[in-house]
């Protein structure tokens, strides 16, 4: 069974280690901080100036000058900082952060990515997306395989404008997880319930598939 | 002391003329200049270029100038939850500028310290860099993007004092630091000011000589874009 | 909240060698990282570069490791006030890069945000610029800067975390928060160092996720190089 | 009579205007605090950090973690702030200091200036004063106007390694004012008793000489 965007965050969440700064984009990526594991220390960094985000607050604790890059009212955890944009997006642009986690509208199999715009549609902006993916060394998308139309969104080439180049290194949709190297998604693990063949029809851009792949356990 | 205080947010805002170059802190509606918003829409200034992360909401911050078809330009990062932008911007009404956001941090920030331009890898290879000067440094790509050139910036920090030290409140801190002394003349509104000694000299996130103008905004609204809750147990 | 404290100045320095580059915080004696210096010298690791505005007295800061023949390059905008700097350099003993110490600043700055290089009006038409390119923007002359690379960057703060969260005091701050996360690994010594949770996120002037290592320092001796006072009437 | 350093100090107080953030070079400058009117608001930065300086601390008060860019023990006014070194050169680069007041070894008619080093004898290093001269756009030069051999520092051209090109705009000598504009120094006032025909000996670049020449009025 494909999973829900819950799903593909908690098998995101598996990713995240041990000591590991992370920076979480806006969307499923956000469901990512559900599911990291207790016992590891772990700190959620959002680029309009905060490190250390904790849950969102309590009802009527919420504080208008304390959000995240969603926009969301959140708390923070003891450790914290505040901090202006500049600073944030020197943690960023200087690979202070170990792991970006970020959704997007189309991948490629050379690593591009697009997220921000539909020409003539749709242009949400960039936001922080060009500067995490230009500057980040440990990327994961978290996306669904194909859109509503059933067209996979895993692809040769991207249609749409680009946020980044040769950037991605990992993939989790409802479907798969995909390891993108050498021009290739590398096909790793299945969503419970799900066939290579399915995931193979899913996808549009080149899928290596190497011997027995195993379901994810989530 | 050099004091820089005003006594209200019209003299804050003397001199700003129609087709200036404005820059406005804030991420979202977190740490916006809401004073000296309300000001620009009174004197109904037009078509002013703006630098902001974002433009608000339709019917708060600088959507208030959108609906108000005050601005000619936006330069911001991010559309999303504003659809009077998005649509202006899609039928060509208003010209807009999308800047990947740590670039746009770094030109205000280059502008505040005397930086002509800076190399950045935000954009490379995208419709961004597109007839920009891209250059390799280390095996890497990087595009040059110049500083910002504003007229006026609208600065809103939580406590200040008459010598325009500033200090800011948790996130909405965001842009505001980094536009101070940013542009010609640097306008800040204060939830707090406090006297001039009562703020610790280590503590100041923005030392006086970064502003030009300061006072104390009245009736804060600080609306929430996304109130997010958890129950309690 | 991640753990960047270690138990003492040995495990601070773990992996320090040979031929590395170092960046040291302060400015004459002041905010120097005295108990790295120290153990720098215990070390008596050879050939390192050392990145530092000053290069301490003959017999204080690292002055100490200029005795010691332990530096074979230093990197600095001053070197007034130490009489074996002075010799060694004109002797040529030791290599020195002299380099305006706003660019020595943004430098350290640059490594830390992820700039490879950047354009300083600073030593244009001089000889900090031959071999350098220069460029023209708006009819003014810059010379381009590289960003420092550095294997180990030690820094004196005030007080300070174990989640690597920094405040600084006073004038001892200067270039101590610039090389934060500016090296390979970056080194912390405090003077205090409080509960997590117990600094104000607000005033935070450096935060952790910029710091590999902290440790509290022992016996900081804080030498005044200039006492200069006056005569209460 | 020629000045001291004192009195040098003492004219260059003059020129610091009301609302002015000055910067004061280690040496004669550093004097000039002493003299400005007590009329005006004026703010000292010092480049290791520290903007709004007050006088030396009372013996007994002084503190390690509070000092100038001399390396001398300060106390701060009310309204005073500490920042990092980038933090400090934004504020010179960034052309927010209104004036600038160093020493020099040399300055020429063209606005030259020169005090970091004499090749093979003296190094010093230019600390700040290289990044303070390529931005500011009011630089008052303190200085002797010969060297203990009697000769110029007043110079068609500088000998020694240059610290800034064509920046200095004024230059204030135990002899004289003089403005340094199309390649000449322009005598504006003489040291109380000093002759303009003793300004002009003791100075080897191009001096210009228009109307009666009024003594500095101390």
């Amino acid at each position: 069974m494909a999973l829900d965007k819950n799903g593909i965050a908690k098998r995101i969440a598996q990713e995240v280690q041990d000591g590991f700064y992370v920076n979480l984009g806006i969307g499923i990526p956000t469901l990512v901080a559900n599911y990291v594991r207790e016992d590891i220390e772990v700190e959620f960094q959002s680029e309009n100036g905060v490190l250390g985000m904790g849950p969102f607050p309590f009802d009527g604790e919420e504080d208008a000058d304390i959000i995240n890059a969603g926009k969301q009212t959140i708390t923070t955890m003891p450790g914290a900082s505040f901090f202006d944009s500049a600073t944030s997006f020197a943690m960023i642009r200087g690979k202070h952060v170990d792991l970006t986690i970020l959704g997007a509208m189309e991948v490629a199999e050379n690593g591009d990515i697009a997220n921000w715009k539909i020409p003539e549609k749709m242009v949400k902006g960039m936001g922080g997306a060009m500067d995490l993916v230009a500057s980040a060394e440990n990327i994961i998308v978290a996306m669904m395989h194909t859109n509503k139309r059933g067209e996979s969104k895993i692809l040769k080439q991207c249609s749409l404008p680009l946020t980044g180049v040769g950037c991605v290194t990992k993939v989790v949709t409802n479907l798969a997880v995909l390891e993108v190297k050498d021009k290739a998604f590398h096909l790793l693990e299945r969503a419970p319930g799900v066939s290579v063949e399915e995931i193979q029809n899913a996808t549009e851009g080149t899928l290596v598939v190497k011997g027995d792949i195993p379901e994810m356990s989530l | 002391m050099i004091n820089k205080k005003v006594n209200n947010v019209q003299q804050a805002l003397h001199g700003v003329k129609d087709h200036m170059t404005l820059m406005l802190g804030g991420f979202g509606l977190c740490g916006i200049p809401e004073n000296a918003i309300a000001e620009l829409v009174r004197l109904n200034v037009k078509n002013v270029t703006c630098i902001s992360n974002n433009a608000g909401v339709d019917d708060f911050g600088l959507g208030l100038l959108l609906q108000n078809k005050q601005i000619k330009k936006m330069i911001s990062s991010y559309v999303g939850e504003n659809d009077e932008f998005e649509r202006q911007m899609l039928s060509g009404e208003l010209e807009v500028e999308l800047t990947p956001q740590g670039t746009l941090a770094e030109k205000c920030r280059a502008a505040q310290a005397g930086f002509p331009a800076f190399y950045t890898p935000a954009g490379f290879g995208t419709e961004v860099a597109e007839g920009k000067e891209t250059r390799e440094f280390d095996g890497k790509m990087y595009v040059l993007e110049p500083a910002f050139k504003a007229d006026f910036a609208f600065v809103k920090a939580w406590k200040g004092d008459a010598a325009g030290n500033l200090v800011f409140k948790g996130t909405s801190r965001n842009f505001n630091p980094n536009m101070c002394g940013a542009a010609v003349i640097t306008v800040v509104e204060v939830e707090d000011l406090v006297e001039v000694g009562e703020l610790d000299p280590n503590h100041i996130h923005i030392p006086g000589i970064f502003v030009q103008r300061i006072f104390e905004g009245a009736n804060y609204e600080k609306r929430i874009e996304q109130r997010t809750v958890r129950q309690k147990q």
